[in-house]
């Protein structure tokens, strides 16, 4: 049992847990914070498992994420279950067993898997590993990561054509429904 | 830490994820379930790059996309469910239900 | 080169120029009728007449390879193609003559001319399909003929029963000519001969079937009843020279052939006899007076088929000629008790002083009938007698039966004229026929009295010849023995006539009214064949609608079974089903029990019924809500990678 | 086939390029121009289609039709790559073509053209992607924008409530599927599907039936296959109904050519996909029609007969690897698809929206030309000749019946006879029923002529499309799904 | 010039929806011109017809062109024995119906234009040498009828019985599609040399005898066939679509729809797969005479006129079924038999339509002046109108089975053949003959004999176009029954090589 072993025990424990809380908190915005431990624990073992930048990467942006998905709740919402305290789960039995269904097949095939063996090279210095990942994108995954910009464009405007209700020429909704199906009082 | 416990408890973080997303009527307790799946998935995809590819490069990238998954769902989301809260101050699934049959 | 075939197609075309342009008046006046028939008749007896001395050509008439309408002028049909016409001609002049005044009258003569056509075509095919052609055509023409008058539903009724009975023995010839087909590849009598066997057997059996069912034998008798509700002259036809000669023509014109198979000439002997037997108490019961001619035909037939059963066809074709010409003149002469008298029912008659004439000319009809020397009837009936004797199959019971018929049809005979135009004073309403019917009648006489030469010596001979075959040698015992029963039935008759008791013959209301209806063979066939077929009709009709159109029911209602589950899915979510496994089974029973058919709409029917119930209830699958989206995900995933894993073993075991 | 390290191979990418090039150009006119030229943004979009079209005929007949990889063995530049290219730049043309008379009073009219390029790059995106990554990105920039739009009519409950459902679904079965393909590169050490081809040969067999199935109900999303079909009619109805006709139409393109190009890599007897999509195909065939019986909405019913024809089409991906008619059967059929959704959709859009059935009630007097095309989309739905849904129906069942799946093809055919029930139901209102009563299509209105135009056009493609199959069968023939 | 016999009538359906609607008379006049334009291109076909030389296919006057030949399916259309008096009898029988008066429900144009479409359809089916090419007439047909049964048809219910008829019927072509697949997946080893030529595939027999994948085509075929021939238990689709479509459209669906079914038994499953054939003939045979007698029996039982004549044509096309069914039964032996079963079959199918074709008419003319159909209304119409009657009573008798009329030469070549096979069967079928003849005698007594009901006092005779539709039709009947020759030889020039008889 190594060191490795113990820290592994210890962040995988507080990433379960953690995760289990999100859904027994009492509110969202203790929520939100459940899981943002959860996604540390899991940056733990990835730094673990030598991926230093991944690590660091994910819990910068659950960080960000998590804060917003708080304040969100209370801030535009107005929704008392934000700091309430709340419980609002439907068809639980199912949802358990759906869980508990997926966590078997998963687990099945973690421990029954055969997955190839190669393990990653790590003596070489972080630096290194995360240069790969650098090489990677802008070399053999040139159109992945291109694509994935994309995507991320889309995403902004998009997200901002709908959930902006300010626009140039007053309220930005104005307008965006359906057309009358009686063309009498159609619009100009 | 074996390649086995860590997927064991990717699958874990997966499994509670789906009993959230089941389970929460709140939309964005959905999409913190959806977050958790998404974690899990990137915990396998990172120890499958460590254990089992040999540090594969497209292992690590391949966890880079499943961030830029999460981050565009929750992007997306919070933006519908500002649309759908102001409109109709609908926040959890019970009140969607113009729409059936 | 005159052709075989104008025989029968003069008279159908010109009973077609008859029918067509009705619209012209003067071509459908009755004068015009009788010349242009008789013309067409005449024609036609002058070409049979031809046929007969310089031999007609025998042309084929091809409609593809094996389908050979073949025409032949055999010996008997030789007689036959004279006698059609012979007898059509009175008739017809008596038709144009007392319907004159009726709007139908083309009609009705087109129709016999037709009819006489149909009739030549008969008794010249040479084989199967043209005989099953010419078999058919004079029974649709018997059925306009006996529904000639349209407007009553009991007329249609019956010619619709006389033409379904006659159709029923079609079938055999139908039968027969497969059965031939199939073993020789060809439809000619000729072939017959190669037959043997089961297919042998088929072919007889399906003749002497038709030939029963045209002749009026048993037990397709009643079908003359019914046929009596046509117009006089189409009886008078009917029964003596076409449609019911045609079976007795059939058999005996086939006999030869048809004694290859062994059992022919008893079966035909046991159907005849019984028949003559059957058909003499019939008529000698019966209170109408066409009904009881009717009755009489059946009978007569009967004993010519004894003849041809016994080996002597010739006997039978001789009973055929005579029988033609005396029972047209009994018809014709009914038909003058109708018209004069208004009434056929023989307790209501006596008309000798009323009609002197055809009180006379009947009688003669009378005894012909009754077999009275020196009349042609007579002499046909001894040698159907002497057949019957020393025919190749004769035999001695046949003989004591031929006696009883005989002796019967002398007893009816004598019943019917005493009954008809027995003296009694003279009635005031009674008409008197024009000339022309005097004429047709006459004329018929006088054919039954010149029959009366084949008495002479050596007139038999002259028979033998035209008719090809040999008649039996006659013995003067039996000619003396069945003088003896004609004797002794004219003295019955005269004894029952003195006491007025010929009418009633003693004979309780009972058992009168079971015998005049043919021992109750309608009522049996009624009650045994056509309602069973109604009623198996209407329910075919009714499953037909309730079950096979309703789909596959069964299948319906498993999906709709199913669909109760999805309903019930839809109502209680996706966590009842969970939380209740067990209880599903109570589940799924209560909401059958509150299933509603209301549900099932307008137009999808039977298994779409089923389909439609599922496609309603599975809508509720969709409930509009997330979660329940995200259930049926979750289990789509699971069936999925079950069936993968399943898959995978399937593929690697 | 690669140029070496350095050189990228922009030229392969050029009508990606392109319209992504034109999209920004939207953009940034939408966000100056004023608003009352707004409209104009389709202008651009509609350019930009086209231009993107002819620099793929120009990839297309540079020679022969290209069969390779691109990008590192990330991207396809083969037959079915570019002509679902073309078939989804032509659908997109005339859904924005639909679009411009049903936005004109929204603000945001232009910005909407932007995103319609955008979800279109991403279908595009779909059907070339060789590499699992590229598919989960394209997935997801086609998903990403598919929501927006659906959400567009943000005053709209019945838009919000729908795009709610649809970003719910998406980003589940998103999550199913990252997992899978996560799976799937433990598996293999690469992500491309050249490399995933070898590597998961010896593969064992557990993991990969996971993965595989995961990625499967993943890909069942974007296609609408069951089980995650449920949005289709709730998109179908409460988006804005020019985005219904793209979304139910456009990513199934895309996803229905991806999940072709991945299946066909998979070791058949280890990961047992073969029967799985075979299932799916039959559960989705068979609910689809089922639900749509007694749909009184058509834009429900609609939706539901997309989930049906979604059956039908992965019968083609059934068939792979084991009958030649496969390939082209699916681009075939998705050409016959495409026709008859937009004809369907582009009648509604002319009637304004209106989806109630006893509206429709003797259409045919009023607005013949509307409801011909309804009865040519609808007939070549079920599939009678010679429309264009019955030569991708021959070649489907064919298909089928070749690859040993006869009882799939007997299921379609059950579920055709069904199919046409709710068809001919609706066919029968048009036509048979009086226009003259209080509920009827005689107080319709109309939206203009650009819809009808649109409509006009499709099913007499439709028409053409199914008479004149031989040229594209003789192209589709030739191809080939890489790698 | 075959081709130009498909597409006249469906170019005329296209100038018929351009004319304007005002005037009835013209429009008529010019449906009919265009429905005139087959009839006498068949009349010519007719005349060119060779016969089939021995060793030929027995196929004549083939014209293609490329269709899909990627997928090997072509546009190739010709004649032989069998199909050219179908084809002739299309063309007949559209003209007699699509001139035949009849309520337009103001919408003129587009019926005659359905008509014509139609007309092209089922035009192409007969002529079509490609299987696909088939399959798409066929289905097309279906489409056709279903808007003209809609639209057109008596009342609410029609609607119901048209969407019946539709589904119901195309369940059955879509059986029919798979097992053209199967048979086409078995012409070649890969898209390239598969192939829908019926010439070809008839010549070759690609899937003939046991094994699973051609039964599972016969049975799809059979399936499609029977019903639309229909047998029973496929029949329920037949009498509601019947009873409530408009005449003409009754008569085309008896006259020439129904004969598809037939035609494709014999030009599918006996000419493509005759070892299967001989393997399922008997069970077909034992449904042949089923449907022979139930549907008799089940014509009997009905009170509604026209009902009883659609259950007749159940009756008689299993007559047609019964003579396919013993044609196929043997490979060798019994040739003479099967020769006049099969040929017998085809005459029944240009007997059936002509007869019944006519029966349908007049049930229109009954219809248009009555607006009911129900038996027990009905009586003594022979005084109002002799000329209906006439026709009405020959054309009864023909249906019958009376010889001199078309039906005799049909039914008596059917079942003598049919007895060489099947005695049993063939004699069990004869009782079909007997139920027939009793339901159409009390049918002429129910409408035209007997006592004239007050309310048909002022009942009009025939028209004269209706006059001269029904007076061809019926000429055609009595033709066919006296001398039969001609069509006996065309017909026997295509079955003798079918059935490898010389």
């Amino acid at each position: 049992m190594t060191i490795t072993d113990v820290l592994f025990a210890l962040f995988a424990t507080t990433a379960v847990v953690s995760a289990w809380r999100v859904f027994r908190a009492d509110s969202m915005v203790r929520a939100a914070y459940w899981l943002m431990a959860s996604f540390i624990a899991v940056a733990f073992i990835l730094v673990l498992l030598g991926s230093e930048f991944l690590g660091i990467v994910l819990v910068l942006m659950m960080a960000g994420e998590m804060t917003i998905m708080a304040v969100f709740m209370i801030m535009f919402m107005m929704n008392p279950a934000g700091l309430n305290p709340m419980m609002m789960v439907h068809q639980h039995r199912t949802a358990i067993l759906a869980g508990t269904m997926t966590f078997l097949g998963l687990g099945s095939v973690a421990l029954f898997g055969v997955f190839p063996s190669a393990v990653a090279p790590l003596e070489h210095a972080p630096s290194l590993r995360t240069a790969q990942l650098g090489t990677e994108l802008l070399g053999d995954s040139m159109l992945v990561f291109e694509t994935a910009g994309v995507a991320l464009l889309a995403t902004m405007i998009g997200a901002i054509a709908i959930a902006s209700n300010r626009g140039r020429y007053g309220e930005g909704d104005e307008g965006s429904v359906e057309p009358d199906i009686d063309s009498s009082s159609k619009h100009q | 830490m074996s390649i086995q416990l860590v997927l064991l408890l990717a699958a874990a973080l997966f499994g509670i994820g789906v009993y959230g997303a089941l389970s929460q009527q709140s939309f964005v307790m959905i999409m913190m379930g959806l977050e958790l799946m998404l974690n899990g998935a990137i915990l396998a995809a990172v120890v499958f790059w460590s254990l089992a590819a040999g540090g594969s490069p497209k292992g690590q990238l391949l966890a880079v996309v499943v961030m830029t998954v999460m981050a565009v769902e929750a992007a997306v989301g919070f933006a519908l469910v500002i649309g759908i809260y102001r409109i109709k101050k609908a926040d959890i699934t019970e009140k969607l239900k113009a729409l059936r049959g | 080169m005159l052709s075989l075939w104008l025989l029968p197609s003069l008279p159908i075309l010109g009973a077609v120029v008859m029918f067509l342009p009705t619209k012209f008046a003067p071509l459908s006046s009755a004068r015009f009728l009788r010349i242009f028939s008789s013309a067409v008749l005449t024609a036609t007896l002058a070409l049979a007449v031809t046929a007969l001395v310089v031999s007609l050509h025998p042309t084929t008439l091809s409609w593809g390879p094996t389908l050979q309408l073949a025409l032949e002028l055999s010996p008997i049909s030789g007689i036959m193609i004279v006698l059609v016409p012979t007898i059509a001609i009175p008739v017809l002049l008596y038709a144009t003559s007392s319907m004159s005044e009726d709007v139908g009258l083309p009609r009705l003569i087109a129709l016999l001319v037709g009819f006489c056509g149909a009739m030549e075509l008969l008794v010249l095919a040479s084989d199967f399909l043209t005989l099953l052609l010419a078999w058919e055509l004079v029974g649709a023409a018997s059925w306009a003929l006996i529904g000639f008058d349209w407007r009553d539903n009991g007329t249609s009724r019956s010619a619709l029963q006389a033409f379904i009975t006659t159709r029923v023995g079609d079938l055999g010839l139908y039968l027969a000519a497969a059965a031939l087909f199939a073993g020789t590849s060809t439809f000619s009598f000729s072939a017959v001969g190669q037959l043997s066997g089961t297919a042998l057997s088929v072919v007889v059996g399906g003749v002497m079937f038709a030939a029963a069912a045209k002749s009026a034998q048993l037990p397709f008798s009643p079908w003359l009843f019914s046929a009596m509700a046509g117009p006089t002259a189409a009886s008078a036809l009917l029964h003596s020279a076409t449609m019911v000669a045609a079976g007795a023509y059939l058999i005996a014109r086939l006999a030869p052939v048809l004694s290859l198979a062994s059992w022919f000439a008893p079966a035909v002997i046991a159907l005849g006899l019984s028949t003559a037997i059957a058909g003499g108490l019939v008529a000698l019961i019966q209170s109408d007076l066409k009904r009881a001619l009717a009755a009489s035909t059946s009978a007569q037939y009967g004993l010519m088929l004894v003849a041809v059963g016994a080996g002597v066809p010739a006997a039978a074709a001789l009973h055929l000629i005579a029988h033609a010409a005396f029972k047209a003149l009994l018809f014709l002469g009914a038909g003058i008790v109708l018209h004069s008298a208004g009434t056929l029912d023989m307790s209501k008659l006596r008309l000798g002083a009323a009609l002197p004439r055809v009180a006379r000319l009947f009688g003669i009809g009378t005894l012909a009938l009754a077999a009275v020397p020196p009349l042609g009837g007579a002499f046909s009936k001894e040698q159907i007698l002497a057949a019957a004797e020393t025919g190749p199959r004769g035999g001695g019971w046949i003989v004591a039966g031929v006696l009883v018929a005989g002796f019967l049809s002398a007893l009816y005979a004598g019943r019917l004229y005493l009954l008809a135009f027995g003296k009694s004073e003279p009635t005031a309403r009674s008409v008197a026929p024009s000339r022309i019917e005097y004429a047709s009648i006459g004329a018929l006489a006088l054919v039954s009295v010149a029959l009366g030469l084949l008495w002479m010596p050596g007139a038999d001979g002259i028979f033998e010849r035209v008719s090809g075959s040999a008649l039996a040698d006659g013995n003067s015992g039996l000619l003396l023995a069945s003088l003896a029963t004609i004797v002794f039935a004219a003295f019955i008759d005269w004894r029952l006539w003195r006491t007025d008791n010929l009418f009633e013959l003693a004979v309780p209301d009972l058992i009168r009214r079971g015998v005049e209806d043919w021992l109750g063979l309608p009522a049996l066939a009624q009650r045994f064949i056509v309602q069973p077929v109604y009623w198996f009709s209407t329910e075919l009709a009714r499953f037909d609608q309730r079950w096979i159109d309703a789909g596959i029911s069964a299948v319906a209602s498993f999906t709709s079974s199913v669909s109760r589950v999805f309903a019930w899915w839809g109502e209680n979510g996706m966590d009842g089903v969970v939380s209740a496994t067990a209880a599903a089974t109570g589940g799924i029973a209560t909401a059958s029990r509150t299933f509603d058919d209301s549900a099932i709409d307008r137009f999808i029917e039977g298994l779409a019924r089923g389909v439609g119930v599922v496609g309603s209830k599975s809508r509720r699958l969709q409930t509009g809500l997330s979660h329940d989206y995200y259930t049926i995900v979750a289990i789509g995933a699971a069936v999925i990678l079950a069936v993968a894993g399943i898959a995978r073993y399937v593929a690697v075991s | 086939m690669n140029s070496g390290m350095g050189s990228m191979p922009v030229g392969d990418v050029i009508p990606e390029i392109v319209l992504l090039v034109g999209t920004v150009v939207v953009l940034l006119f939408a966000l100056s121009a004023p608003r009352r030229v707004q409209w104009w943004s389709s202008v651009i979009a509609i350019v930009t289609i086209g231009a993107t079209s002819a620099v793929t005929v120009k990839l297309m007949s540079a020679g022969s039709i290209p069969q390779r990889l691109t990008f590192f063995d990330t991207y396809a530049i083969d037959g079915a790559a570019l002509w679902a290219k073309q078939i989804i730049l032509a659908a997109s043309a005339i859904v924005v073509v639909l679009s411009v008379d049903w936005f004109r009073s929204d603000q945001r009219h232009g910005e909407y053209y932007a995103i319609v390029l955008m979800s279109a790059l991403g279908a595009i995106m779909m059907a070339g992607a060789a590499d699992l990554m590229e598919l989960t990105l394209a997935v997801l920039l086609s998903s990403a924008t598919s929501s927006v739009l659906i959400a567009y009519h943000r005053q709209s409950r019945r838009a919000g409530e729908a795009a709610i459902k649809y970003y719910l679904l998406g980003a589940l079965s998103n999550g199913l599927m990252v997992y899978g393909i996560v799976l799937l590169f433990g598996l293999a050490a690469t992500t491309t599907y050249a490399g995933l081809a070898t590597a998961l040969r010896t593969a064992h067999s557990l993991p990969l039936i996971a993965g595989v199935a995961l990625t499967i109900v993943g890909l069942a999303f974007k296609i609408g296959a069951v089980p995650v079909h449920a949005w289709m009619p709730d998109v179908s109805e409460g988006a804005p109904a020019p985005v219904s006709a793209f979304v139910t139409t456009l990513p199934k393109i895309g996803a229905l050519i991806a999940l072709a190009r991945l299946m066909a890599i998979m070791p058949e007897a280890t990961s047992g996909w073969r029967p799985v999509v075979a299932l799916l195909a039959a559960l989705t065939m068979t609910i689809g029609n089922v639900a749509a019986l007694w749909q009184e909405n058509i834009r429900r019913l609609l939706g539901w007969s997309a989930v049906s024809q979604t059956g039908y089409g992965m019968m083609a991906v059934v068939a792979l690897n084991r009958s030649d008619l496969a390939a082209p059967s699916l681009l075939y059929f998705l050409v016959a698809y495409t026709l008859g959704n937009l004809a369907a959709f582009g009648v509604v859009i002319q009637l304004r929206g209106e989806a109630r059935i006893t509206h429709y009630h003797g259409l045919a007097q009023k607005h013949p030309v509307l409801a011909g095309a309804v009865v040519v989309s609808f007939l070549s739905f079920v599939g009678i000749p010679p429309l264009a849904g019955f030569a991708a129906k021959v070649a489907l069942f064919g298909a089928s019946i070749d690859a040993g799946y006869a009882w799939l093809a007997i299921l379609a055919i059950v579920n055709t006879v069904i199919s046409l029930a709710y068809y001919a139901r609706i066919i029968g209102h048009m036509y048979f029923s009086d226009p003259s009563g209080e509920d009827s299509s005689g107080s319709l209105a109309i939206m203009g002529w650009a819809p009808n135009a649109c409509v006009l056009i499709c099913s007499l493609a439709i028409v053409a499309v199914g008479i004149a199959a031989e040229p594209l069968f003789a192209s589709f023939r030739a191809a080939l799904l890489l790698p | 010039m075959l081709t130009a016999a498909i597409f006249v009538p469906l170019a005329g359906a296209i100038v018929m929806l351009m004319l304007p609607a005002s005037r009835e008379r013209m429009l008529r006049a010019i449906a009919a011109a265009f429905a005139s334009v087959p009839l006498v291109i068949s009349a010519i076909a007719w005349q060119r017809f060779q016969g089939g030389a021995p060793g030929t296919s027995g196929f004549e006057q083939i014209e293609s062109a490329g269709w899909i030949p990627t997928l090997g399916a072509n546009y190739l259309v010709g004649i032989d024995g069998i199909s050219l008096p179908l084809v002739v009898l299309t063309a007949l029988l559209f003209l007699a119906s699509i001139i035949y008066p009849v309520d337009y429900r103001g919408r003129i144009k587009s019926y005659f234009a359905l008509f014509l479409f139609l007309e092209s359809v089922s035009l192409g089916v007969f002529l079509a040498l490609d299987l696909l090419l088939f399959y798409v007439f066929w289905d097309l047909s279906l489409v056709g009828m279903y808007f003209l049964i809609g639209a057109w048809g008596h009342g609410e219910e029609a609607r119901r019985a048209a969407l019946k008829f539709f589904l119901y019927t195309l369940a059955g072509s879509l059986a029919m599609l798979l097992a053209i697949l199967v048979l086409y997946l078995h012409s070649g080893p890969s898209t390239g040399q598969r192939t829908f030529d019926m010439i070809q595939l008839i010549a070759t027999r690609p899937l003939d005898g046991p094994g699973l994948s051609a039964t599972l085509a016969f049975v799809g075929f059979g399936v499609a066939f029977a019903i639309k021939t229909p047998l029973v238990p496929f029949h329920t689709w037949l009498p509601p679509a019947h009873v409530d479509a408009p005449a003409p459209v009754s008569t085309i669906l008896a006259g020439v729809l129904l004969k598809m079914g037939t035609y494709g038994f014999v030009r599918i499953m006996l000419s493509m797969m005759p070892l299967t054939f001989q393997r399922f003939a008997f069970p077909l045979a034992v449904l042949a005479v089923v449907s022979i007698v139930y549907g008799a029996l089940v014509a009997l039982a009905q009170d509604n006129l026209k009902r009883r004549i659609a259950y007749t044509s159940v009756n008689h096309m299993g007559y047609v079924v019964l003579g396919v069914a013993a044609a196929g039964a043997l490979s060798a032996g019994n040739e003479q038999a099967r020769v006049l079963a099969l040929t017998g079959a085809t005459v029944e199918m240009v007997a059936h339509g002509l007869i019944t074709g006519a029966l349908f008419l007049i049930t229109g003319s009954i219809w248009r002046r009555a607006a009911t159909y129900e038996l027990a209304e009905f009586g003594g119409l022979a005084s109002k109108t002799p000329a209906l009657t006439l026709l009405a009573t020959v054309a009864a008798f023909a249906s019958l089975g009376l010889p001199g009329l078309a039906g005799f030469v049909a039914e008596f070549q059917i079942f003598v053949g049919a007895f060489a096979v099947y005695p049993w069967l063939a004699a069990i079928g004869l009782i079909g003959i007997i139920v027939t003849a009793a339901l159409f005698l009390k049918l002429l007594q129910r409408v035209f004999l007997g006592d004239l009901p007050a309310r048909w006092s002022a009942w009009t005779e025939l028209g004269r176009v209706e006059l001269v539709s029904l007076t061809v039709l019926i000429v055609l009947v009595i033709f066919v029954g006296v001398a039969p020759a001609t069509l006996l030889a065309v017909i026997e020039a295509g079955v003798r090589p079918l059935l490898g008889v010389r």
